[in-house]
């Protein structure tokens, strides 16, 4: 595996892994070990950011936010990490048209293999605190998407929500379809602008998972229509909207 | 060498081609791990607790990671009995694996109504009495705690059904030996123990539960040597087979439950980690015997009493 | 900004310079750490659990490591009341620390002698009355684990000294609140949970349980979950201050246990292997006072109840 | 720190602490934590194997046996150890004339220094199972002291156990004490020789400790008068042979 640091706090990883690389799909994830004792007990949850099955290849673009994370970024170059995958159901066929993809901070590595996808299709949104926390925007440059950014101090584009940012884009213009991954409020918000629009939305949810397979009933969701729970793991991690309401890990 | 050890154990009625199971609600229903963890890897295959309806379970936050383990509330999700048999039942008999129906309900006559029905399916090798489960509010470790609910629920189910039975104990009382006895003096063919212990974290920066539930069940390395000790207790006091269950991880924790007394292991919360488990557990277990010149799993079972003395609990 | 933030606290008719103790029989009578911790860190200075006669303790091996946890089995060895007056007494009152007496027995008569006793002594600060040990034959946790004996014991303490009451419950129960209310009820005016839940562990090569008494105490942060988990029960349904304890390391254990209802904490196993741990702990539960604006420990006392809705245990 | 593999799974640490070294004497040890999360729990305990004041150095011999030592055998130089000494009451002041040192195993470690403080009055007899496990018979011959030394294969010295070699020895020549430190098994065995001769011998023996201090009880071994027990922290590990009985960990 090589890693690097990509903005702070932000690695970017890649980890040679062909079988993993030539059956994901954009949208799938995979569970990582991130410890060697009993400390993290369970694997984490990482979308695969980059599925290059011509080089057997996977990347992932992750954030330390606590213990797990902290020893993935610790990793060096050479050593093995222990993952599984590809997991989860990935994005569904997308309506012909533009397609906007909309990320919250890390949440963009999720959209990264979608928009690789898409090609010219795809006009990608990205928000983050901070225009040093705009992980991952060369890289969905590098798809050749178009790609606008919004922080919510101004120090880049659009100042304030990448939620606003679509807001006003769309007095402008109306795309096939939005989709969405980031932190539960921003998807929350994306999922009401959405239904205000008409506009088929997907949105790509975190939870704290177990299995990671759908055996445990761990990753619970809440079903829109209070019937109960959907699965991240299994059921998704992208929904429908309308489907289920996002709620902060 | 391989050929001369013989993985092969009895459980009471039971016969099962190796002696590791799955703790239920960590395998799902079997086929949800596909290749990584397929049910043909285990002696047994025992799925997710049961209920007679449907139920959609707790509020997320399901689960919350502490020091050696792991705090669990689903609260029973799962498609009810009739979900079961139509959707996971099919699937799982294709794996020719012995299947055990975990079982819980908030009155006797649940598990009544579930065993009974249960008699009469072709398919399900025994069943498991989960009057043990922590996350729900009304019955499930309620029976557990208490003897005479114990025998309430086993006599009741017993009655209805000649298939073999486990039942399943809780580890939140302060001694197990006199529910033991009553889930056997009623008719328990083996009993599986343990649950998980009732835990609870806190988000110090939120300053609220983890859980949505509030409380959630221990389980993993953490609760160990809690089910070795109360494994051995039972072992030594009450003439049934056990499943051992709680935190086994590795080879050496499975010989540690045979030892004290397990005639077979569940494995659980390791699934959830590690679903490559069981075939390291099974080595493991066949390298310890080549090397000990113990020919059977069944030689292990409770040897660790004979080495003793007289003292302790 | 250090001085805005008060660590003292009440317990009960205890007021105590910060809310850390030391947990009984991880810190001996106090003065064998040295300069590595000295008793002078501590609210106050809970000795080994003392008995009326001398005892010798259990057999060798004591002590086991489990995963996030270590089990023992010392078996209450002590020099006995007079030994501990004699030897020790005189020398930890140089600290000028709260002294707390851990005082365990085999017979309702024990304690009250015991307590009778004392009631009489000069620097002795409080009494914790310990009916929940698991290392000993007679007595100790079979006490704890009974609301009708827990009373007979508290009463018969109460009626023989007007000296603060402590009352430390067992985690070996089915639901903790019953006892802690017989306690409350019949004068306890702190309570201090929990005591070790009884675990063993087995040698897999030698095949004999490693500890001398077979079973011991399991502690360390392995018991944390249900050491929460029993304080927010009892800090619900029981009107008493609760010294909390169990797995403690670190400041955020210890602001889990505040906000889940204790008044302050006890430091067992982890003295054991960081003695600089105090200092730590302070230091951290200082800096999130400050950092969330709160001016007192007493401020978070159960503040977790408060952010948790309706619904668990 | 520096450490090196002296044999195989034999390790030679040096650590600077300057503080220990001046206040430590022989038969002292340190408790050593050997890990970083939750496991190992406990500190290990190590004998003080060199005590070098001038240099502020101490030093340890250990074997690898278990998680604990496997850990602290992968540190590399220059990292920094976690260590709580002097702990223990080291040596007695020994009768004055020849001392015997007998050491089986690692239990050389404990040997060392009282070799250096003794100098020319010091003979030293070691045990191993083979020649290459003879670890620390370099630095016993360093500090002076004349070194035999007995294999239970008979790949060097003697052929056989160490006690043997003292009990031949002993037909030629009467020490005035005899020091012994290793496994139970042959402490015992010392004892009984030391007993039958009538040579003072003290022991340091081995436990498993919790607090290393004498707080916790944890570390008890059996006094011979069958008086309850002695604690190898605080009362050891060093004790006259007479008073106790040495048990396996
Ligand atoms: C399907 C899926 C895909 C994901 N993809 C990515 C990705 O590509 N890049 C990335 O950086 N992160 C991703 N995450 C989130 C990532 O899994 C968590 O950040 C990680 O598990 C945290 O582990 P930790 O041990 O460092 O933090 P912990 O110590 O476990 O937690 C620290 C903080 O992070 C929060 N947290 C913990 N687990 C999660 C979680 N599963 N999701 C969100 N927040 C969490 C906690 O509430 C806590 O406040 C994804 C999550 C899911 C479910
Ligand atoms: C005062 C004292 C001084 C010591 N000095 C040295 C020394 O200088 N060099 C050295 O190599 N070792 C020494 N030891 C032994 C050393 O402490 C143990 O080998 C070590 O604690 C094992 O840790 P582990 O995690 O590697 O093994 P574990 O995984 O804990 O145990 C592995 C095996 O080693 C045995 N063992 C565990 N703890 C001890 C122990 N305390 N003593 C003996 N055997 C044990 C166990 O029975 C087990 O079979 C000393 C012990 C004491 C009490
Ligand atoms: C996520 C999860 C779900 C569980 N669901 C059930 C269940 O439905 N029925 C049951 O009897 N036990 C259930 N258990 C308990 C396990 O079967 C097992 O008894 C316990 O986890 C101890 O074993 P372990 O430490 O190996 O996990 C569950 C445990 C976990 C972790
Ligand atoms: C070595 C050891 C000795 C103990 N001795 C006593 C005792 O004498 N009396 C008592 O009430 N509790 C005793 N305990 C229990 C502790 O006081 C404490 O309740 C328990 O260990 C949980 O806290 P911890 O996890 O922080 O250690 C002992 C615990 C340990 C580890
Ligand atoms: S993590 Fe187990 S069901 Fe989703
Ligand atoms: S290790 Fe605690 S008394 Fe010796």
């Amino acid at each position: 595996m090589k890693r690097c640091e990509i903005a702070p706090g932000h690695h970017w990883m890649v980890v040679s892994a062909p079988e993993l690389a030539r059956r994901a799909r954009p949208g799938q994830f995979a569970q990582v070990r991130c410890g060697e004792g009993w400390w993290p007990l369970m694997r984490r949850p990482f979308s695969l950011a980059r599925i290059d099955p011509a080089r057997g290849q996977v990347g992932f673009l992750f954030r330390v936010v606590g213990d797990g994370t902290r020893w993935l970024g610790a990793r060096q170059p050479g050593q093995v990490v222990d993952l599984i995958g590809p997991l989860g159901k990935g994005f569904p066929p997308l309506p012909p048209g533009t397609v906007w993809l909309v990320a919250g901070g890390v949440g963009v590595a999720a959209l990264l293999p979608l928009a690789e996808q898409l090609g010219s299709r795809a006009r990608a949104m990205l928000g983050a605190r901070t225009h040093s926390l705009l992980a991952g925007r060369d890289e969905l440059i590098q798809t050749g998407a178009v790609v606008e950014v919004a922080t919510e101090d101004g120090s880049a584009g659009w100042r304030g929500q990448v939620t606003e940012l679509v807001q006003a884009r769309l007095q402008e213009e109306r795309p096939a379809a939005l989709v969405g991954c980031g932190p539960a409020g921003m998807l929350q918000e994306l999922r009401l602008v959405a239904a205000r629009y008409r506009i088929p939305c997907w949105i790509s949810l975190e939870a704290r998972l177990g299995c990671g397979v759908g055996a445990c009933r761990g990753c619970a969701v809440p079903r829109s229509d209070g019937n109960g729970y959907l699965m991240v793991c299994s059921d998704g991690p992208v929904f429908a909207a309308g489907e289920v309401i996002p709620v902060e890990v | 060498m391989r050929s001369e050890v013989d993985l092969s154990v009895k459980l009471g009625p039971l016969r099962l081609a190796n002696p590791l199971l799955t703790a239920s609600g960590c395998y799902g229903y079997g086929t949800e791990f596909g290749d990584l963890c397929p049910p043909g890897l285990f002696g047994a295959v025992v799925v997710k607790g049961t209920t007679p309806e449907p139920r959609s379970g707790n509020p997320p936050p399901r689960l919350a990671e502490v020091a050696g383990g792991l705090l669990n509330a689903i609260g029973l999700e799962n498609p009810g009995l009739d979900g079961f048999l139509k959707l996971h039942l099919p699937r799982l008999r294709r794996y020719q694996v012995p299947v055990i129906v975990n079982i819980a309900g908030h009155r006797v006559e649940d598990y009544r109504e579930m065993a009974a029905r249960l008699d009469q399916v072709e398919g399900v090798d025994a069943l498991e009495v989960n009057i043990s489960c922590p996350n729900v509010r009304q019955g499930g470790m309620a029976f557990g705690v208490d003897p005479a609910s114990t025998a309430a629920v086993v006599r009741a189910v017993r009655r209805v059904t000649t298939k073999p039975l486990l039942v399943k104990l809780t580890p939140n009382v302060a001694d197990p030996v006199p529910i033991a006895r009553a889930a056997v003096d009623e008719g328990a063919d083996v009993l599986s123990m343990i649950n998980t212990l009732v835990g609870m974290r806190i988000d110090v920066e939120r300053r609220r539960p983890v859980l949505g539930n509030i409380t959630g069940g221990l389980s993993g390395p953490a609760i160990r040597p809690v089910a070795v000790r109360m494994i051995w207790q039972v072992y030594r006091a009450v003439p049934a087979p056990i499943v051992g269950m709680g935190g086994v991880t590795s080879a050496e924790d499975a010989l540690e439950f045979f030892l004290a007394g397990a005639s077979a292991v569940a494995l659980g919360t390791v699934l959830l980690r590690d679903p490559g488990a069981p075939v390291q557990v099974l080595d493991g277990i066949r390298e310890y015997l080549v090397r000990h010149r113990f020919r059977s799993v069944g030689e292990l079972v409770g040897l660790a009493h004979r080495n003793a003395g007289g003292g302790g609990t």
